[in-house]
């Protein structure tokens, strides 16, 4: 059973497009209950993940079988979770039928095709996660777009085309840099050790133990071939571009898994690929990446802070609130990159909630612009306390989830002795605490307080059962990982400080002996 | 008489295709009231019946027969089932189509058949003279099916200049058969020679009457075969006989006649000349092969590029997708330059089933006389005939490169191979190439994308019903959907037999 | 005497190929390439390629050119239509392209080698390989696929000339 | 004896002029005129080879080519005369709606 | 035990926040006054049962749970109990008792009751927690937990829209100071290793301050405030103590935040919540006196901001605002003593502070009470005999604040003006320019204190005057603050409905008792040179462990050798060798202080009596009414450009302009140039016969040439 555990939790929402196929044209309740169901099934079933995760162990819950051999190809079908997958599948199967309860009503054409396109995404975001083979990997990266091509392109607004597109151009240029990356890898690997394969964890041996020794200025290459695809999809400034209309244009069930989960693939990247694979590399360009992470912080902060329209306000301040991410994983520290990890999901709870209440709103009023609102506290005050629970946990208000995560960040990477000028970094990061505190505060004080002086507003209904349902986990959850994170970082400790401990060691090698990297490596 | 090798069962497939058009053409003679669909009956069999005689030579280690004319090696075999496969998937869509469209059906079928027996002679040719009947076996039948539809304008544009570009290249393919000829003459043996096993041989033996005289036929000839896959710059042709012509005939043009073309291609410059990356010849066969690599990296550059960007800005679907398939060339012309058939093999084979599903649809929604392929035709279908849309847009994702699918396998095989060829050769050209093909796959989303975009975003500019789907038609495109998935999914039965047929050639090389 | 010969023909076959390119009309084209064609068959005899020579005659210049003639006078060209000359650019590339394209051939032709017309005595002169005997063999033996396959070459193009050829509703 | 290469000579001559000819020419059938000529340089190029080698190969080949560039003909006038139906002109250039 | 503490206020905060809409006024209140008086007396108990251990400097430790542990970062959730946490849950609870008392009669038919009580319960255990907790984190979770409670209850009218801006700029300004405070734990911790305060043997945890102990002190120059030791620690910290006690230049969010209701302004922004900067320094000092410079720094800012914020506090004519300058101005006379060293006098007048200003805040809430929500000090007058408990209670509360002997804030402040003059911690006169800074704020408090009680209590009765008559438009929109269209604010009262009468007894009751405890809590530390050393300065003493002292230095701790040595640092050193010899003459020159600070508490009281009796209404310089256009400076300096920059050039421009311009630009090139290679394809045949040429003309060119 637990053999299978990650590829059921994979298929079982493709097991749900099968059967909203077969259910055919039915009435849109049945639709959106088969879809519902399956979706719930998925998040039931992956919660025997972290209950039968062992946090002292490597790759768990592993399938591996042999699937293309031919032309040395070695591609395998090759799926586990370890520390660093593991809460980003549980991230994606939670997100996705809370996005599904609170766009219950939105949507008002082409209910089933909508279904299908958000379980098919569902499968290929784990697929991501748990892909343990590069070939894998990628491939359930790139199909991966294509529902949420048709989720933007669909029931997206206005500019829905030209966001769509952006969307996917951005991504595919990015996405096809890696394939000749992975292709690259593969040969590499291949010609140094004899064994053609793909196979991730193979490959991440190999180069750890030196058996795979890629000289630095093939890394960098490398590094950019695989860190394109991700930094753009993180995304980094001054990558961002796409993500702001790709968010605006997106029905509220796309953006919370654009936001929630797939923003996190970027960076899930860099910390399965980049880091390892290509130490040296990283090395070499951390300060660069560092710099733009936080001036994405920054950037996009203050961008975010000057947005009229509530989406496109949370949109960049995805771009700050990623930007500390990569900045933490670009850290190399324990703290950094466990503070990243945690970010990721954080961002993921918080902006997707975020997504979803501004969602809620849209679907009463039809507007998503700060002006049209104000006074909201008077008729809505449900919705205004669950606003500012989640606005406060964007804003990373101790206790609260955030706070855990852009702390752990900002601490790693003052301490990093692999980052240089990292209390530089550390110092321009932390002004995003403030202006994220400013931006937040600033929407919310227009949308909610005040009087309500628009009439429109004045009949607004409060939330009704089903909304709060959507809403409960995600309060849940940013309560728990605020006040009891250990739960969650217990588990990744162990990936985390394998991948810590390499940067780490090295610097500890070449500071006293001054030894090269390879020297060192291969005396491990 | 054993001495010439006379071997009928090797050239079966072709005995049964040709046979099988002439048969057709007296039923269709003697029955006019029959009905007409039986000369399709008659060519699917006949199609089924050649594909089973080249299963039925798999195994024949590169026999020879006929004087060395005709090669009975798993290259051949294998480019014979894509031209096969090809043939089927096109009598397929055009079952009704030929029907509605009040054609001659019989000699429809006939030259469809007559077509596919040049294909096969091209990859089965050892010889240039077989390669030469071969390849104008193919192109007089198809100019005739491109103008098929008389009456109408662009199908006679179609015919016309596809008749005066194609027999225009067709010299500079014979006068640089001509060269070759003339340069193999060895004066130890006293003869020359159109045998390409023979040309092989004195190539690398340096046993050459002039070199520049080679240099010249093998550039003429890389002309020629230039022209007929419909690389830069001698793609020009294409988009106007692919826009013009019927549109199973374009499924049929881009599709059998290019992976046909490819086969001589490959036949010759890589199998013959060895005129690739990794081969690593010196004195003669050095130079030969530097330049064919350098001209041809430069021809896939330009013919990924040029189909691409120039698709993004095509309004018209056929146009776009004959743009398409000229940088879809380009991709194949990847695997060609990593001195790897098989790549390329594979390339094509998925890329034939693709595309054909791809035109069957356009074919579906144009409608009788070709009236709609503008996007704008397209615009709001996707939900009014969701199986076509969903279909179509599979198959154009495919092309793009998505995986799960054939298209993404083709050209990661592709890619892999030139990746793997530039590292051994320490060609970083190579690299180039690749990473310039990874770009212009990400380019080629946006066209792709765009009929999808009309598809299932726009809203429908006009009134649309959705077509009926023939029977056949709906066979095809399962078949073509089958295809694609199975390839993308499952390759590993295809890559298998691929990899021990590479083996076998390039073992079968060496000696 | 044969190099006189050989000037002599060259001379006429080069000059009525220009003339193909110099006659406004295509009936006139024709002719001049059948002049062209006659005289390549009188080279082909230098060669002692005696059977080409008299294919070439009876088959091109014979079969193929009067039915080019033929759809010439069949088609018939309007005249009054005044035709202007649209794409001139395409003249003004016509000169560098043919000096180039001669260069290069010129180039790349193995001009400077020498090579003996391998001299056959008068009496046997039907062992020649340009003999019709040596020929049929050839195409009986070596070349029989290749001879067999042009018949499907003829039938295809037969049945796809008439297809387009035949008018509607036949 | 006239040496092989005058006959090589020749021949790319009359190829050269047939290759111009093909894009200077408006009429159709002018223009398969001037393929036909290509066609015969080639042959006179291989009669040429072939004779001085003395090798019947080449020969055997222009006995291909004839056949082939009679077939062609035939398709070709073919297509002529049923675009000459639909347009009443041979001007190639007329022939241009499909572009760009 | 000290779980329960902060957790009783919590429980309270959540079934209110939760249940409270259903719930009655008086089960709210009781909920909400009966779950911090369980912290209250939770508070005493644990504080006097471990009185002993306490003096002798014991730890106590709770720990609950492992909070956040990642490599060698590790912050628990564990409590720490020592004198100076125990002093600080004492009159934390207990005022802020007091004061939920108070607030349940001033919040009276407030239809936001129950939330406004949740967010005060939610404050003491923020509160609380920012005082128990045994590391830094946790520290700073209290810390923002205040802010936000803060933030919620400044804008709890959130109908009014000044006061949606004031929490805001509260909350952000704060946020300013965090940030400092956040790096100083982190380079604090990538220093020590560690972010709790003490080793608990118990976890095997290391402490910070064991560590800074073992540190050799700073060196005193400029420099060392970057050079990332010790002195940058202290600098950060100190940055995010600003922010929260409101000292310059973060000190503008407090005038503003008066527009939460007046219980919150007296228990959050004047007696708890505000003092945490300095509990923060205090806590801290065991690295403060390894930073010299950072003491300075401290010293110089907090006189600096005691003088500035006196002087605006001279001319408001609000009156909370005249209560939140003076409360700026205190509190700038608390990190004056950190910053001297004396973190034992800042923390015993941030102890006296709590009772005179909670009372005199909420004495001032009862006269807005009692006038119908009036805060013009234009439109008082003659209130003593319409309020009598009110008038008496804060005639306590003003003459302890202005020093009057014998009442708390006499002991305190004097303590920190002595300790001010006679520090060895400052090189030169600046132990003399400070205590004279000291000196005239003492007196200008004096003054707008009786200002404050003149024009309130005294002289002629101005509320019943007609609104128009001193209709002042630029305040008259804060000053209005009750006007409010549903009614959400405190009663529902018309506007000048009736004559002034005294508050209810909820309110006048912690009137009293916090007018009891302004006149005694100083007793708890009498300085010794007053008392000749006969009353025992027991707040100093049992405040003693927990604090580090610069005298540590004489005992030979390393500070000794780094201030101590003449070479390197003469000025500090003279400074220091200085030291011993006051502690001489201490008790003299203390008494002699005290008579000089008497002298000027009364002659402040005589000034502002005589002058604001004369002339109530007199117009003070408009510079110092406008605040000395601090708020428009910044306003112009940062908030504008950055809004406006932002805007245009990062948005507009970078973003959509440049950035987002190449990517489109690029897809535009990408088919302008698709779009000229098309002409490649004119359609005309015998152009593409040319085309093949060219093509075949180069590669045989290429092929041949090679």
């Amino acid at each position: 059973m637990t053999d299978y555990l990650l590829s059921i939790i994979t298929f079982l929402p493709l097991a749900g497009v099968v059967a909203l196929i077969l259910v055919g044209r039915a009435n849109e309740s049945t639709l959106k209950w088969t879809a519902f169901i399956f979706a719930l099934a998925t998040f039931v079933v992956s919660l025997a993940l972290p209950f039968g995760f062992d946090s002292a162990a490597g790759y768990q819950f592993v399938t591996d079988r042999p699937w293309i051999e031919a032309f040395n190809l070695g591609v395998r079908y090759h799926v586990g979770v370890d520390g660093l997958s593991l809460w980003l599948v549980m991230l994606t199967t939670l997100l996705v039928p809370v996005a599904l309860i609170s766009s219950w009503n939105s949507i008002h054409k082409y209910q089933r095709e909508f279904l299908i396109s958000m379980l098919a995404l569902e499968t290929g975001m784990i697929g991501v996660f748990i892909a343990l083979d590069l070939f894998l990997f990628y491939l359930f990266w790139e199909v991966m777009l294509v529902p949420m091509y048709f989720l933007i392109g669909v029931w997206g607004g206005e500019r829905r085309i030209y966001a769509a597109i952006k969307f996917v151009i951005y991504t595919v240029v990015g996405s096809l840099l890696m394939l000749a990356g992975i292709i690259a890898v593969y040969y590499l690997h291949g010609n140094a050790t004899g064994n053609f394969t793909f196979d991730i964890p193979t490959i991440t041996q190999a180069v750890q133990a030196g058996g795979l020794r890629i000289d630095p200025r093939t890394q960098s290459w490398l590094f950019w071939a695989f860190g394109l695809a991700f930094l753009i999809k993180v995304p980094l400034f001054p990558f961002h571009t796409w993500l702001p209309d790709a968010h605006v244009e997106a029905p509220t069930a796309g953006s919370v898994i654009l936001a929630g989960v797939l923003l996190k693939m970027g960076t899930y990247g860099l910390m399965r690929f980049n880091l390892p694979l290509f130490p040296d590399a990283s090395r070499e360009w951390a300060t660069l990446i560092s710099t733009l992470a936080v001036i994405g912080i920054i950037y996009g902060a203050l961008v975010a802070m000057v947005q009229p329209d509530m989406k496109k306000l949370v949109a960049y301040s995805s771009v700050s609130h990623l930007g500390f991410v990569v900045l933490g994983i670009f850290s190399f520290t324990d703290q950094g990159m466990q503070g990243a990890l945690y970010q990721m999901l954080n961002h993921g709870v918080s902006t997707g909630a975020l997504f979803i209440i501004v969602g809620m709103i849209y679907d009463r009023r039809h507007t998503r612009l700060i002006k049209e609102f104000g006074g909201l506290a008077s008729v809505m005050p449900v919705y205004s306390a669950l606003f500012l629970i989640v606005t406060l946990s964007s804003i990373a208000l101790p206790l609260l989830n955030g706070f855990v995560g852009e702390f752990l960040i900002l601490i790693g990477t003052f301490t990093s002795n692999v980052l240089p000028y990292s209390k530089t970094f550390t110092a321009f990061a932390a002004t995003g605490m403030i202006l994220s505190a400013v931006y937040m505060l600033w929407m919310y004080q227009r949308v909610i307080f005040g009087e309500t002086h628009n009439p429109e507003n004045q009949k607004l209904a409060d939330l009704n059962g089903r909304e709060k349902l959507a809403l409960a986990p995600i309060v849940v959850l940013v309560f728990v990982m605020g006040i009891y994170p250990n739960l969650f970082l217990a588990r990744s400790d162990r990936t985390i400080k394998n991948l810590s401990e390499r940067f780490n060691t090295v610097v500890a090698a070449t500071k006293t002996g001054n030894e090269p990297m390879q020297a060192s490596t291969e005396k491990r | 008489m054993d001495k010439i090798g006379i071997n009928y069962h090797s050239i079966l497939p072709e005995l049964i295709t040709s046979t099988v058009a002439i048969v057709i053409m007296m039923v269709d003679a003697a029955s006019r009231k029959i009905e007409r669909r039986i000369a399709g009956a008659i060519s699917l069999v006949g199609l089924a019946a050649a594909a089973a005689a080249v299963v039925s030579l798999w195994g024949r280690n590169g026999e020879t027969s006929f004087n060395r004319m005709i090669v009975t090696d798993d290259f051949r075999l294998f480019f014979a089932l894509i031209f096969l496969v090809v043939a089927i998937l096109i009598v397929l869509i055009s079952l009704r189509w030929v029907k509605e469209e009040d054609l001659p059906t019989g000699e429809y079928f006939a030259l469809l058949l007559f077509a596919t027996t040049g294909m096969l002679f091209m990859s089965a040719a050892n010889d240039l003279v077989m390669i030469f009947l071969g390849l104008e076996i193919t192109s007089i039948s198809t100019y005739v099916l491109c103008g098929y539809r008389k009456s109408d304008l662009r199908s006679n544009e179609s015919a016309v200049k596809y008749f005066i570009l194609g027999s225009f290249s067709t010299a500079f393919l014979l006068y640089g058969i001509a060269f070759i000829y003339g340069a193999t003459y060895s004066q130890a043996m006293k003869t020359a020679t159109t045998n390409l096993q023979d040309i092989a041989a004195r190539i690398s033996s340096g046993q050459l009457f002039s070199e520049p005289m080679l240099l010249a036929g093998a550039a003429m000839m890389l002309v020629g075969f230039g022209f007929k896959v419909a690389t830069a710059p001698f793609h020009i042709w294409s988009p106007d006989v692919y826009e013009g012509a019927p549109t199973p005939i374009t499924a049929f043009l881009s599709t059998g006649s290019k992976a046909a073309a490819f086969a001589a291609f490959l036949r010759v410059f890589v199998l013959t000349f060895a005129a690739t990356a990794v081969a690593k010849g010196t004195g003669v066969m050095g130079s030969l092969q530097a330049v064919t690599t350098n001209a041809l990296i430069v021809m896939a550059i330009l013919t990924m590029t040029i189909g691409n960007l120039v698709a993004i800005v095509q309004t018209n679907v056929k146009r776009m997708l004959a743009y398409s398939s000229i940088a879809h060339a380009g991709y194949a012309l990847v695997g060609m330059i990593a001195g790897d058939w098989r790549s390329v093999a594979f390339y094509l084979l998925s890329y034939v089933i693709i595309n054909i599903g791809a035109f069957a649809i356009v074919e579906v929604i144009a409608r009788r006389g070709d009236t709609r392929t503008e996007i704008s035709d397209y615009a709001g279908i996707g939900f009014k005939s969701i199986g076509l849309a969903t279909a179509l847009s599979l198959f154009l994702l495919s092309l793009a490169g998505i995986p799960l699918t054939a298209g993404f396998m083709a050209k990661f095989l592709v890619f892999k191979q030139a990746w793997i060829a530039g590292s051994t050769a320490n060609n970083s050209m190579l690299h180039v190439l690749v990473v310039i093909g990874v770009i212009n796959s990400a380019i080629s989303w946006y066209y792709y994308l765009r009929i999808v975009v009309a598809m299932f975003f726009a809203e429908p500019a006009q009134e649309f019903k959705a077509p009926a789907v023939a029977r056949s038609l709906a066979a095809g495109l399962i078949l073509a959907i089958l295809g694609t998935l199975y390839l993308g999914i499952m390759p590993g039965r295809v890559l298998d037999a691929l990899e021990s047929a590479g083996a076998k050639t390039a073992a079968m090389q060496k000696k | 005497m044969e190099q006189t010969l050989f000037i002599i023909f060259a001379v006429i076959a080069v000059a009525s190929a220009l003339n193909i390119l110099i006659q406004r009309n295509p009936l006139y084209s024709a002719l001049s390439l059948i002049v062209t064609l006659a005289s390549l068959s009188a080279l082909y005899l230098t060669l002692h390629a005696q059977f080409i020579a008299a294919i070439q005659v009876v088959v091109y210049a014979g079969a193929i050119m009067v039915l080019f003639v033929f759809v010439i006078m069949l088609l018939n060209e309007p005249k009054d239509v005044p035709h202007i000359e649209k794409h001139k650019w395409l003249r003004y590339l016509a000169i560098p392209f043919a000096g180039l394209l001669i260069a290069e051939m010129f180039y790349a032709l193995p001009l400077d080698k020498q090579i003996a017309f391998p001299s056959i005595p008068a009496e046997q002169a039907d062992t020649a390989v340009g003999t019709t005997w040596n020929i049929g063999t050839a195409l009986f033996t070596d070349y029989l696929l290749p001879f067999e396959v042009t018949s499907v070459l003829i039938l295809m193009a037969v049945v796809g000339a008439m297809v387009l050829a035949r008018r509607e509703g036949d | 004896m006239v040496p092989l290469s005058w006959y090589l000579g020749l021949s790319a001559l009359l190829f050269t002029i047939g290759a111009v000819g093909v894009f200077i020419k408006r009429n159709a059938i002018t223009i398969f005129l001037c393929i036909e000529l290509m066609l015969n340089a080639a042959n006179l190029a291989l009669v040429a080879l072939s004779g001085f080698f003395g090798d019947v190969g080449g020969q055997l080949f222009v006995f291909i080519v004839m056949t082939v560039a009679a077939a062609e003909a035939a398709v070709g006038l073919a297509i002529v005369i049923s675009v000459f139906r639909n347009r009443e002109s041979l001007n190639v250039d007329d022939v241009d709606t499909l572009k760009l | 035990m000290l779980a329960a503490i902060i957790l009783a206020p919590l429980a309270g905060a959540l079934i209110l926040g939760l249940f409270g809409k259903r719930m009655g006024e008086r089960a709210i209140g009781f909920i909400a006054c009966s779950t911090v008086a369980v912290s209250a007396v939770l508070s005493f108990y644990v504080f006097f049962a471990n009185r002993e251990a306490l003096e002798a400097g014991t730890k106590i430790h709770e720990y609950l749970f492992t909070w956040i542990s990642v490599g060698q970062f590790r912050a628990d959730a564990a409590l720490l109990l020592d004198s100076l946490s125990g002093i600080y849950i004492l009159f934390v609870t207990f005022v802020g008792f007091w004061i939920h008392v108070f607030a349940t009669g001033y919040m009276h038919g407030d239809t936001g009751y129950y939330r406004f009580f949740a967010y005060l319960n939610l404050f003491m255990f923020a509160m609380l927690t920012l005082v128990l907790g045994d590391n830094f984190l946790l520290m700073f979770v209290g810390w923002e937990g205040v802010g936000l409670c803060s933030y919620l209850l400044i804008g709890y009218y959130f109908l009014r829209d000044y006061a949606n801006d004031a929490a805001k700029k509260a909350f952000i300004v704060n946020r300013i100071g965090d940030f400092g405070f956040a790096l100083g734990v982190m380079l604090l911790f990538s220093q020590a290793h560690t972010i709790f305060y003490f080793s608990d043997p118990a976890r095997g945890t290391q402490g910070a301050f064991n560590w800074a102990m073992t540190q050799l002190a700073d060196p005193f120059t400029a420099s060392a405030i970057f050079a990332g030791g010790l002195t940058t620690i202290g600098i950060l910290l100190f940055i995010g103590a600003t922010g929260k006690s409101a000292q310059i230049p973060l000190f503008v969010w407090l005038p503003d935040a008066m527009a939460g209701p007046t219980p919150v302004s007296a228990l959050i922004h004047a007696a708890t919540m505000v003092t945490a900067g300095v509990y923060m320094v205090s806590r801290a000092s065991s690295i403060f006196i390894h930073a010299p410079m950072a003491m300075m720094i401290i010293a110089i800012i907090g006189a600096a901001t005691a003088l500035f914020a006196a002087t605006i506090g001279l001319a408001q004519w609000d009156i909370k605002k005249v209560l939140a300058y003076s409360t700026i101005s205190q509190l700038g006379y608390m990190f004056l003593a950190c910053g001297v060293g004396a973190f034992a006098a800042g923390i015993f007048h941030v102890f006296t502070h709590a009772f005179f200003k909670a009372l005199l805040f909420l004495g001032s809430g009862s006269v807005i009470v009692g006038l119908h929500h009036e805060q013009d000090m234009r439109r008082m007058g003659g209130l003593k005999k319409f309020m009598p408990v009110t008038f008496a209670t804060m005639l306590v509360g003003w003459l302890a604040i202005s020093g009057v002997p014998l009442l708390s804030g006499f002991f305190s402040k004097d303590e920190i003006l002595f300790r001010t003059f006679t520090t060895a911690g400052l090189p030169d006169a600046w132990p003399k320019i400070l205590w004279i800074v000291g000196a005239i704020t003492a007196l200008l408090t004096a003054v707008y204190m009786t200002r404050l009680m003149v024009l309130t209590f005294w002289g002629s009765e101005r509320f019943s005057e007609s609104h128009a008559a001193h209709h002042d438009t630029r305040h008259s929109d804060e000053s209005h603050q009750s006007v409010t269209p549903h009614g959400v604010g405190p009663n529902e009262h018309e506007h000048h409905a009736g004559p002034p009468r005294e508050s209810p007894r909820s309110m006048t009751v912690p009137l009293v008792v916090l007018a009891i405890g302004a006149v005694f809590a100083g007793y708890l530390g009498v300085p010794e040179g007053l008392s000749g050393g006969k009353i025992p300065n027991y707040f100093e003493r049992i405040l003693e462990p927990s604090i580090a002292h610069p005298q540590d230095a004489h005992s030979g701790s390393p500070i000794r050798q780094i201030i101590g040595e003449p070479a390197a640092h003469e000025k500090a050193a003279s400074a220091a060798n200085a030291a011993p010899a006051a502690e001489d003459e201490g008790h003299g020159t203390e008494i002699m202080l005290t008579v000089i600070s008497v002298i000027i508490a009364f002659l402040g009281i005589g000034i502002g009596w005589s002058w604001f009796n004369r002339k109530p209404l007199w117009q003070p310089p408009r510079l110092l009414e406008d605040k000395y256009y601090v708020d428009e400076i910044y306003n112009a300096a940062i908030v504008q450009p950055i809004k406006v920059g932002s805007t245009n050039l990062l948005w507009k421009i970078i973003d959509v302009g440049i950035i987002d311009g190449a990517v489109n630009g690029a897809a535009y090139l990408a088919s302008r140039i698709g779009n000229a290679m098309r002409y490649m394809q004119l359609g005309l045949a015998r152009g593409y016969v040319a085309l093949v040429v060219l093509g075949a003309l180069l590669i045989i060119g290429y092929f041949i040439m090679k």
